[in-house]
């Protein structure tokens, strides 16, 4: 199915070659949204939406809930597939090679994606195992430095909700792939959750390294580093 | 290459117009044909030498079965469509085949019934091709059942677009297993239903009969598929210019 | 003509096979007609309730 | 909370830099692949109670028809094979509601629909799974319900064969009525009038190999077809499973 579409696709761009490559050629390199329209169901949820985050650059997406944070997300990481509009990764349409702007990317709704039978440790090798051949000592540390080395063996289903952040949190610092997309990582962490969150996020910005985060809270991250966007309800 | 075709294929308002103007074209001459074809069945066709008059039930039989298989490939094919190029209209395309080609399987079943009782003295027989078109209808139900069951409408049309299509991949193997089955099993004494020799005053209007229904069944589903473009457009302008508010 | 109607005897399985399939084929067409009304009924509504652009 | 001892950068981290990052380390299709079916064989061992389900429905339908027609092992060992299918066909039924729900629901699904990794291959990986832990079992216990219907000792082997082979096809017929049926409320009824049709071919071929086997003569072509469907099935059926998998990500 894909391959059909790819060779529509290859047939289109064959018969006006020289603009698609020239506009390539000009993109900034890191994610660009053009007038994205997405509605879910009768929702007509985002009105041709702009917006390009640079290498290095931070996108907090604010809003009240129902604004459509989510779904921006969603349709950033290509799970959703936009009515109109584009989605470009490096000057590329991210939906003509899904798998590669998948591998460049980690996605966090806002709950954590763990098995409630596993423990931390396994939830963790299976999830970041996937992408990464990742040893045992790697692990570890990614575990303590969350925080998680004292509960790590324990079911998530016993965990709180902000333990299972913190997992997640662990995935993020062994996963560093280019581009992050976060939905509400500060709900649930205490003081030092939260400043582990921006320790991260920066980090991850000084290796030139993009995030997208959508939260009604603020961002621990100070604000010259934060591009914003409003979005508003309905 | 000029792709201005395709991309005009696409959109759903070039569609509807085009619906709306070719209808009668289709209606019409199958109002014509099965009308014609009925009396050629009915009164100018001679009785078969064997089933006497009840041959006859041949030109609703067959019309009905072949409307259930043509319907379903309709769709399938306008489901697969619909998932590889994103396309709306084919979506609507399939979605407006559904109830049409399960009510014909559904007369298919019943014919198939009526002409069996006098024909071998039972209601039903696992006759291979009645328990296809048996299945068939499971098939459909299930389709409408799953487009039914998934509120947000352009995930109940992608979800049941990728049913057609494993659908349609299994018709032909579902067929070949019931033949094959009903070869071990069945009697030998009993008659297989369908195809009498059919000689050309026979023949005729029953080709016409399939011609007539094929035409009826685009006139159908341009009607049907106009109300699903209607369903699915956003674009209050021309659904304006449509609806004539 | 009533030797039409009894039709060799076959009447009574021939006549109701005519029946159903007929009848399916016009109450298609209803249906058709009848879904292309509602789905015009809905796109009024959804234009009084000022759906955009 | 040490937020200081970390310094260190996992080994093998690549820098951030071009568009895709790719690690020394990337983990392969087959790496993810077999990480999805060790997890899913994990945690049916966390919960052997769901495990066990399947299999008991088995034990009881093939105990019911004795029940409904006759102690005669005579009359019993001519509907053993089709009773037998049945139970099979409809016992793996209800281990597939369970295929997905766990993993859409705590978001799993989306981790690997994103994974960057082919969703196909990591389906088919479910799958296997899936067979693993309802088809094998069921081979298992087919003999002992072959027997208690009359069926001669002779004829397990083609049983067991034709069970174990039949289960791979309804493995991923399942998965994908599974897939398919993935965000709808009460979705068991229509996930039989899904699978169930599309399972006829099977249903076919593995009660007449079985049918065979119980009376003696070779089973052989039967089972061929049987196989014919589980290949045809490994190639399309993940394709398929996961493209109704992304759909119900949307």
């Amino acid at each position: 199915m894909r391959a059909a579409r790819l060779l529509l696709i290859v047939l289109i761009a064959n018969g006006k070659q020289l603009p698609q490559n020239r506009r390539n050629f000009m993109r900034p390199e890191g994610l660009e949204i053009e007038n994205l329209h997405l509605w879910r169901g009768e929702r007509h949820v985002l009105r041709g939406l702009g917006v390009s985050v640079p290498r290095g650059g931070c996108l907090h997406v604010a809003g009240p809930n129902g604004a459509g944070k989510t779904t921006l997300l969603r349709a950033a990481c290509g799970l959703l597939y936009p009515e109109s509009g584009r989605l470009l990764w490096d000057g590329r349409d991210v939906h003509e090679d899904l798998p590669a702007f998948h591998s460049a990317l980690i996605y966090i709704g806002h709950e954590a994606p763990l098995k409630a039978d596993l423990s931390a440790r396994e939830n963790l090798h299976y999830w970041v195992g996937m992408r990464r051949r990742i040893g045992r000592g790697a692990l570890e540390a990614a575990l303590q430095r969350v925080g998680a080395s004292a509960w790590s063996e324990r079911p998530a289903r016993t965990l709180s909700a902000g333990q299972r952040r913190r997992v997640a949190l662990a995935a993020l610092s062994l996963l560093l792939v280019p581009l992050w997309l976060l939905d509400e990582p500060t709900t649930n962490l205490d003081a030092a959750g939260q400043r582990l969150v921006g320790t991260l996020i920066e980090e991850h910005l000084a290796r030139g390294g993009l995030v997208l985060a959508a939260t009604h809270h603020e961002l621990p991250l100070p604000r010259s580093r934060v591009q914003r966007l409003e979005l508003t309800d309905g | 290459m000029n792709w201005t075709w395709f991309h005009r294929l696409g959109s759903p308002p070039h569609i509807y117009r085009l619906a709306q103007q070719l209808t009668p074209w289709f209606a019409w001459p199958a109002a014509a044909l099965i009308l014609t074809a009925l009396y050629g069945g009915l009164v100018l066709a001679p009785p078969d030498y064997q089933q006497g008059d009840g041959f006859r039930i041949i030109y609703m039989h067959a019309p009905a079965a072949w409307m259930s298989l043509m319907v379903y490939t309709t769709m399938a094919v306008a489901a697969a469509v619909a998932l590889i190029w994103r396309m709306k209209v084919a979506h609507a395309v399939a979605a407006s085949c559904a109830p049409i080609g399960a009510s014909f399987t559904f007369a298919a079943l019943v014919t198939g019934s009526l002409w069996g009782e006098p024909m071998w003295g039972t209601w039903w027989e696992w006759d291979p091709r009645l328990t296809s078109e048996l299945i068939l209808l499971f098939l459909y139900l299930g389709y409408m059942g799953l487009r039914g069951a998934i509120e947000d409408p352009q995930r109940a049309d992608r979800t049941s677009a990728v049913l057609a299509v494993v659908g349609i991949v299994n018709v032909p193997i579902i067929h070949y297993s019931v033949t094959w089955w009903n070869s071990l099993h069945q009697a030998p004494s009993v008659m297989r239903l369908g195809k009498p020799q059919l000689s050309l005053p026979m023949l005729w209007p029953l080709l016409v009969m399939l011609l007539g229904f094929t035409l009826y069944f685009v006139a159908v589903l341009l009607v049907r598929l106009r109300g699903e473009i209607l369903l699915r457009e956003r674009s209050a302008s021309w659904i304006r210019e449509v609806v004539g508010t | 003509m009533r030797e039409f109607f009894d039709m060799g005897g076959y009447a009574a399985f021939l006549w109701p096979s005519y029946a159903v399939t007929l009848g399916v084929a016009v109450i298609n067409v209803i249906w058709a007609r009848r879904s292309l009304a509602r789905a015009m009924a809905a796109a009024r509504r959804r234009l009084a309730a000022g759906a955009d652009s | 909370m040490d937020e200081a001892g970390n310094s260190a950068l996992p080994s093998g981290a690549a820098p951030v830099v071009g568009g895709a990052t790719v690690w020394a380390d990337a983990a392969s299709v087959l790496d993810a692949a077999r990480l999805v079916l060790e997890r899913d064989l994990q945690l049916a061992m966390r919960r052997r109670g769901q495990l066990v389900q399947p299999l008991a429905f088995f034990a009881i339908v093939t105990t019911l028809f004795p029940l409904a027609i006759s102690p005669e092992l005579a009359r019993l060992r001519e509907v053993a094979a089709g009773v037998l299918w049945v139970a099979a066909l409809l016992a793996s039924l209800l281990a597939l509601e369970f295929l997905f729900r766990d993993d859409a629901y705590d978001g799993t699904l989306e981790q690997y629909a994103l994974s960057g990794q082919p969703l196909t291959g990591l389906m088919f990986a479910k799958t296997a799974a899936h067979w693993l832990l309802t088809g094998v079992p069921l081979a298992l216990m087919a003999p002992l319900a072959a027997l208690s219907l009359g069926a001669p000792a002779g004829s397990l082997p083609g049983i067991v064969a034709s069970v174990a082979v039949g289960t791979v096809a309804l493995s991923l017929i399942g998965s994908i009525g599974a897939a398919l049926t993935l965000g709808i409320r009460r979705s068991g009824v229509l996930l039989a009038l899904l699978t169930l049709p599309l399972s006829l071919p099977v249903l076919i071929f593995g009660a007449r190999a079985s049918e065979l086997a119980i009376r003696g003569e070779s089973y052989l072509a039967p089972l061929e077809l049987l196989a014919a469907l589980a290949v045809l099935g490994i190639t399309l059926a993940p394709l398929a499973c996961a493209a109704a998998v992304r759909i119900s990500l949307e």
